[in-house]
């Protein structure tokens, strides 16, 4: 038997979130009596990380250490409508309604902490540690808890703030397709390499390199579970999954994860990872989002990492050994290229 | 193994926040670890039944008689629901954004369109109980023909899948039976390129596979209200959706969600919830319902199967002068978001290069399989990977590194893309440049210098002189304006003729005395569009159709236009 | 379907209890998957506590392992490791801890991991209704009766002449695409008594009667490994399922065969 | 209705005593009729191990366990990892190496690589990988699983 090696590339660009019917996402931002602050939102986290990046955006935008925000979601009797955690838009629809009700409750306690200082609102700052001083002179200074305090006991104001973040609806014209489909792109390449047994049509994914542009890593914790998870779909996707081994007939359809294949922890590649940040003029402190794009080059990276390998083009997925065995079986044998 | 490359856009950036690009950890990740996250299934409730459903065995065919009394007889079951329990039995998902007609029972009545299409769902004290009765309800079905490959469903004379769209096709702004996208002249620059380059690439259906199975629990609340838990990934989505199919104004809903255990697309339909709230409004107890896991795997709508055929006029030195698309969707029997897909799939052609003509037919067409929807790179993961499949071969057709031929192609800051808008915030060049450093691949001196900031815009920011644009797929007299306007009313009140209206694009009226059969339905070549447009008009305020004579209807006219948000601007 | 549970004190109680239409639950791994999953066509559950059956013991010839003895055991168990590579095939270590002989040798297939290294070795099931122990074959035939209570398993004359090779798409727990178990006892360098299994080549496991043709009396040589590949899959019936199909399985039965003996031949 | 049988059986060091329904498994049993909402339901078909537990001391698929077997035995579930309020040093390394994302998963996850660390005290990152085996991560890509395990059995002080 012989294992052939190839590498495949492949680039995308992902725009974020949707536009059809307008895309908005609301957010409540207010204050306890000590300066403790909630976030309510009615948008979802199934994993991606909703309640952790805006807590980090909230937390940021108020000036408050970030262990001064919770964020509480999802609940429709008090979280404000949010169309969901979809199409990579929860970090820059979220995010940015987040910061506008957060930019809303921090004017507030500033405008609490002013009066309690004797100065104006315009000349105070926050040191993101629970703490609102005069602009060059910290030793006048007032902290969150006792800005909030003081608007909720003395003055009567509530430290709170909405934000809503709406991408419109984008018409689409019939005839041309003209239409402004989302607000910002991520991006992404991918360099996959694959040994592959010329006897059994077997493919082994060995290696991957990859430079992810997201703009802003608003949190670069979240973002490596992101990449990491998502380039193991992308593998998944390539190489193991299907609900129909026979598509389009509706023959042998799995029903457990013992048919329904998807790669185990045996099966995982090494994955080198580059994060580039532009970031996105409207999106929240820059950020995009990085949720979907980051599957996606790796399937035709595989694909044409198999191709490199042993000259045989993967055009339906994913990339079973049959598949491959048949096309080297038809090209009378593994045709290596070698081109990358 | 990730390294975060601050040199790049360093000066579109100030790094110096106190908060935002810290690796805080997760505000959840206690409660992950310690297993207190509370998942909608993590509510225990006194007295919980459980809903199970009776599905079809069959990819296509009538439904002549529905005999649940066996199972309504049976220990531990309290009520077994079919179609006629639920208040408005017809809906499509984006009627919420006024996009597309209602399609798709919630409990099939006249039809099942594909395997496992739910029939009745049985409400019982326990999970087993509700599967024993499950299997006690008797389905008389007689089988229809059935499509299973999506350009065999664009043939004539295929089975028509989905009454509503008697063509097994979407229809779009109702003007024609497809998508386009016309920047240039593609046909043009074929003539004069050096090399064409051809193919064809089919994604597979894959299931978003969530290790928590989509579900949701409904419980009476005080004040005549229905509190519902659920792992939606949209909770006003699904509460839209529940208050629309239960006719039931949305303040009388308490959803409570957003921990959820994975969903990736899967859990964005809303299935679960409204009949989970039908079943404690009508036995007035905590009803959950939710998905085994072979359910999850075949009932579940998985990311739909996508075709695409690709060519490309290529010029020698490897500039890409045209490109052209002709994809097909496999929507399955139901819409649900595969008509949204084909959209944003247009608005990402020709994906992110800048090539000057480009044109693309893209089909949302239904088969006899579960109905697909979204999942994690919804429109966009099956067309890239057609499109970089693609760009090998082109790479190779003129003898080029591969990643060279990206950055050379590549969109940069002020290109004008094909949708017509100018292209910014590009970093593919640099992506491609760092992958290239780090696995040693050799640039030239031209792709190493490139930049997504430099050489964009120009001559490239024009839009092309000539754009060839057709009337292909033309259909006549949807207004589906109409419709839209008609949701965006109230609700009118239940109501047998209201539940016959809404159904009525099915030619046999659900009116006809059960269990008397329908008519027998011989495959029938797709109706004119006309016949369509009526239907689709029918499908309005149209008086209950008749088995015998189709509806006349008035001609309508008029695009169908996104209405921006009429679903929530009542709110 | 809503099923009653009877737990019996010892393996003969139980065998009686069975009787009509009642199922053996044994490690849960099969059984309790189909009363999860509402299995209209069970209704009696018949489970046993006899510590009987979960015994090891080594005898003259071999070992006898109670049908109850999970795959977990035979990995933990110091005279065992001829039999550990293929309980160690056997799903996850949850799954190891519950997983039986007995249950494994009547999982569907392509499962049956083990099983297809006892079928090679020639192990035989001792039944409740008495009677000589039946080898796997027969009880796989059909006119199954009574409970599998124990297996005689034959101890290798020498260890390097038993090899065990699954392939799987998913690692390190996977569905057997195929999986292959080979028992060559050599003398004087010639192979007699060649015993070859595989499964994903039909309803069980089965025998490859016509590599073992052409292995026995030879050496096992990359002549004689040739010989037997090319005919490995002669006379079976490869699965066609959502992991593989007949024909791909047909195809690489050769490949993995020549790839399991070449391993043996290295020793 | 069925047949209810008395159960009982030590969860995580406390003595329990609940009813089990004829045929109920050891998942429905614990979530239901005890109300230790911590193992989890992925598949009932014993492919996933989000149900995981400890019975003596060995991973178990609850799903898959009649629940009546565990009469008069040892039941671990994560709800007993920690002691009190301090975390066990593999939910630390979860939380730490950011192990965890929609969280579904992690209760199975985590029985399993405590089974593997209460009898490798030192595993190498095959022996982990192994451990894990039967138990799916859709989210993760298993790598910061595997990490985070290493680095609580690295962390973790002799017992």
């Amino acid at each position: 038997m012989a294992l052939h090696r190839g590498r495949g590339f492949a680039a995308i660009n992902y725009p974020i979130g949707m536009n059809l019917g307008g895309d908005p996402s609301q957010a409540l931002v207010h204050s306890n009596p000590d300066g403790k602050f909630s976030v309510a939102l009615s948008s979802i986290d199934l994993g991606q990380g909703m309640k952790s990046v805006t807590r980090q955006i909230a937390a940021e935008t108020l000036g408050v250490p970030v262990e001064d925000v919770y964020v509480d979601t999802a609940d429709s009797d008090t979280g404000p409508h949010c169309m969901g955690s979809f199409a990579s838009r929860g970090t820059h629809r979220v995010g940015n309604a987040v910061i506008q009700a957060a930019q809303e409750a921090r004017a507030v306690m500033l405008e609490a902490a002013a009066e309690e200082l004797e100065v104006d609102a315009a000349d105070l700052v926050t040191d993101g540690r629970g703490n609102i001083h005069v602009r060059g002179a910290p030793s006048r200074s007032i902290t969150t808890m006792a800005a909030c305090q003081a608007a909720q006991f003395r003055q009567g104001r509530t430290v709170s703030g909405r934000g809503i973040f709406l991408i419109p609806l984008s018409e689409v014209d019939p005839d041309t397709g003209e239409m402004t489909p989302v607000s910002c792109f991520a991006h992404a390449a991918m360099l996959v390499e694959v040994e592959v047994d010329d006897e059994t049509g077997e493919v082994r994914i060995l290696d991957m390199q990859s430079a992810y542009e997201l703009g802003r890593a608003l949190n670069p914790g979240l973002v490596e579970q992101q990449l990491v998870g998502g380039a193991w779909m992308g593998m998944s996707h390539a190489a193991w999954e299907t609900t129909e081994p026979r598509y389009p007939d509706r023959s042998h359809g799995p029903v457990d994860f013992n048919s329904y294949l998807m790669p185990g922890p045996g099966d995982i590649a090494p994955h080198h990872i580059s994060v580039l940040e532009r970031p996105a003029p409207d999106g929240p402190f820059g950020g995009k989002g990085p949720g979907e794009m980051c599957a996606n080059p790796v399937l035709p990276a595989v694909c044409n990492a198999v191709y490199d390998a042993v000259g045989v083009r993967i055009d339906e997925l994913p990339v079973t050994p049959e598949k491959v065995l048949r096309g080297i079986r038809a090209l009378g044998g593994a045709r290596p290229r070698g081109r990358l | 193994m990730i390294e975060f490359r601050k040199e790049f856009f360093a000066d579109e950036r100030d790094d110096d926040l106190a908060t935002i690009g810290q690796r805080v950890r997760r505000q959840d990740i206690l409660g992950h670890v310690t297993g207190r996250s509370p998942f909608y299934d993590d509510h225990r409730f006194e007295g919980l039944l459980h809903i199970r459903c009776a599905r079809s065995p069959h990819h296509h065919a009538r439904i002549r008689r529905i005999d649940t009394a066996a199972a309504e007889r049976m220990p531990g079951v309290v009520r077994v629901l079919t179609g006629r329990d639920v208040p408005r039995n017809l809906n499509t998902l984006l009627s919420l954004l006024d996009f597309g007609l209602d399609d798709e029972p919630i409990l099939a009545e006249t039809k099942v369109a594909y395997r496992g299409e739910p029939v009745a769902a049985v409400i019982a004290e326990t999970e087993a109980l509700a599967r024993d009765a499950v299997a006690a309800v008797r389905v008389e079905y007689e089988e229809l023909p059935h499509v299973l490959d999506p350009e065999e469903a664009l043939k004539p004379g295929a089975p028509v899948v989905c009454d509503v769209y008697p063509t097994n096709r979407f229809i779009y702004h109702g003007k024609y039976d497809h998508q386009k996208l016309r920047y240039g002249d593609v046909e043009a620059a074929f003539a004069r390129a050096d090399h064409i380059v051809e193919g064809r690439y089919q994604m597979s259906p894959i299931e978003q596979a969530p290790i928590e199975t989509c579900g949701a629990i409904a419980a009476p609340e005080v004040n005549d209200r229905y509190v519902c838990f659920t792992g939606t990934q949209g909770l006003f989505f699904s509460l839209g959706t529940a208050a629309k199919v239960l006719q039931m104004p949305s303040s009388r809903l308490h959803f409570v969600g957003g921990t959820v255990g994975g969903g990736f697309g899967g859990k964005v339909d809303s299935v679960h919830e409204p009949i989970a709230i039908l079943g404690a409004m009508l036995t007035g107890r905590p009803c959950k319902f939710a998905w085994d896991r072979e359910e999850e795997m075949q009932v579940g709508a998985p990311r739909g199967a996508e075709r695409w055929y690709l060519k490309d006029a290529v010029a020698r030195d490897g500039r890409i002068l045209a490109r052209k698309f002709t994809g097909y969707f496999d929507a399955g029997a139901y819409t649900r978001l595969s008509s949204y897909a084909v959209i944003k799939a247009v608005g990402h052609l020709p994906g992110p290069y800048t090539i000057p003509n480009v044109h693309a037919d893209v089909h949302c067409v239904y088969t006899n399989r579960t109905p697909s929807t979204a999942m994690r790179g919804f429109g966009i993961t099956g067309v890239d990977f057609a499109i970089e499949c693609h760009m090998d071969k082109v790479a190779e057709a003129v003898g080029m590194n591969p990643v060279e031929l990206r950055i050379l192609n590549a969109y940069r800051d002020g290109d004008m893309k094909a949708h017509r808008r100018e292209a910014k915030n590009c970093a593919l060049v640099e992506c491609c440049q760092v992958v290239a450093e780090k696995a040693g691949v050799t640039l030239s001196p031209e792709a190493r210098a490139a930049s997504s900031r430099t050489g964009g815009g120009g001559e490239r920011a024009r839009l092309p002189a000539f754009t060839r644009t057709d009337q292909d797929g033309r259909v006549e007299g949807f207004d589906t304006g109409s419709y839209a306007r008609k949701t965006g009313s109230a609700p009118p009140p239940r109501s047998e003729s209201t539940r016959h209206t809404t159904a009525a694009p099915q030619t046999t009226p659900s009116s006809q005395p059960r269990p008397a059969a329908p008519p027998p339905r011989a495959p029938q070549p797709p109706a004119p569009p006309l016949a369509s447009g009526q239907r689709a008009d029918a499908g309005g305020s149209m008086p209950p159709a008749d088995a015998a004579s189709p509806p006349a209807a008035p001609r309508r006219t008029g695009a169908l236009r996104f209405s921006s948000l009429s679903g929530f601007r009542r709110r | 379907m809503s099923v009653t549970v009877e737990t019996c004190a010892t393996a003969a109680e139980a065998a009686r209890a069975l009787g009509q239409g009642a199922q053996y639950l044994g490690g849960g791994t099969i059984v309790m998957r189909r009363v999860n999953a509402g299995d209209q066509h069970l209704s009696r559950l018949v489970r046993s506590t006899d510590p009987g059956l979960r015994a090891i013991r080594s005898t003259s010839q071999g070992v006898s392992l109670g049908a109850g003895v999970t795959m977990a055991q035979i990995m933990a168990h110091p005279d065992l490791g001829f039999l550990a590579p293929a309980a160690r095939a056997v799903g996850g270590p949850a799954l190891r801890e519950m997983a039986t002989v007995g249950g494994n040798l009547f999982a569907r297939a392509p499962y049956g991991d083990l099983a297809v290294l006892l079928l090679a070795l020639g192990a035989q099931a001792v039944m409740s209704d008495g009677g000589s122990p039946r080898p796997l074959e027969e009880l796989w035939r059909g006119g199954r009766s009574g409970l599998v209570l124990s297996l005689e398993v034959p101890r290798p004359r020498e260890a390097r002449a038993t090899g065990y090779l699954k392939v799987a798409r998913v690692h390190p727990v996977g569905t057997p695409v195929i999986s292959l178990a080979a028992y060559l006892p050599r003398e004087g360098g010639r192979i007699r008594g060649a015993r070859i299994a595989m499964t994903g080549m039909g309803a069980t496991p089965r025998r490859a009667t016509a590599a073992e043709r052409v292995l026995e009396g030879a050496a096992l040589d990359a002549a004689s490994i040739a010989r037997a590949a090319a005919v490995a899959a002669e006379g079976l019936e490869p699965l066609d399922d959502a992991l593989a199909t007949a024909w791909y399985r047909r195809e690489v039965a050769g490949v993995h065969l020549s790839r399991l003996l070449e391993g043996l031949e290295r020793g | 209705m069925m047949a209810r049988k008395p159960v009982t059986f030590t969860l995580n060091g406390s003595e329990r005593a609940a009813f089990a329904a004829d045929g109920q498994n050891l998942l429905q049993f614990l979530r239901q009729e005890v109300g230790d909402m911590t193992p989890k339901f992925g598949c009932g078909q014993g492919g996933c191990g989000a149900c995981t537990v400890l019975v003596d001391g060995a991973p178990h698929l609850s799903c898959l366990m009649l629940a009546e077997a565990v009469q008069g035995r040892r039941v671990e579930t994560v709800a007993g990892l920690a002691r009190g309020a301090t975390p066990h040093p593999l939910q630390e390394a979860f939380m730490e190496h950011f192990a965890a994302q929609c969280g579904y998963c992690t209760p199975g996850m985590l029985m399993a690589a405590k089974a593997l660390l209460d009898r490798t005290p030192r595993p190498t990152r095959d022996e982990v990988i192994e451990a894990i085996g039967g138990n799916l991560c859709r989210c993760t890509g298993y790598a910061p699983i595997i990490d985070a395990i290493l680095a609580a059995a690295n962390r973790r002080t002799p017992a």
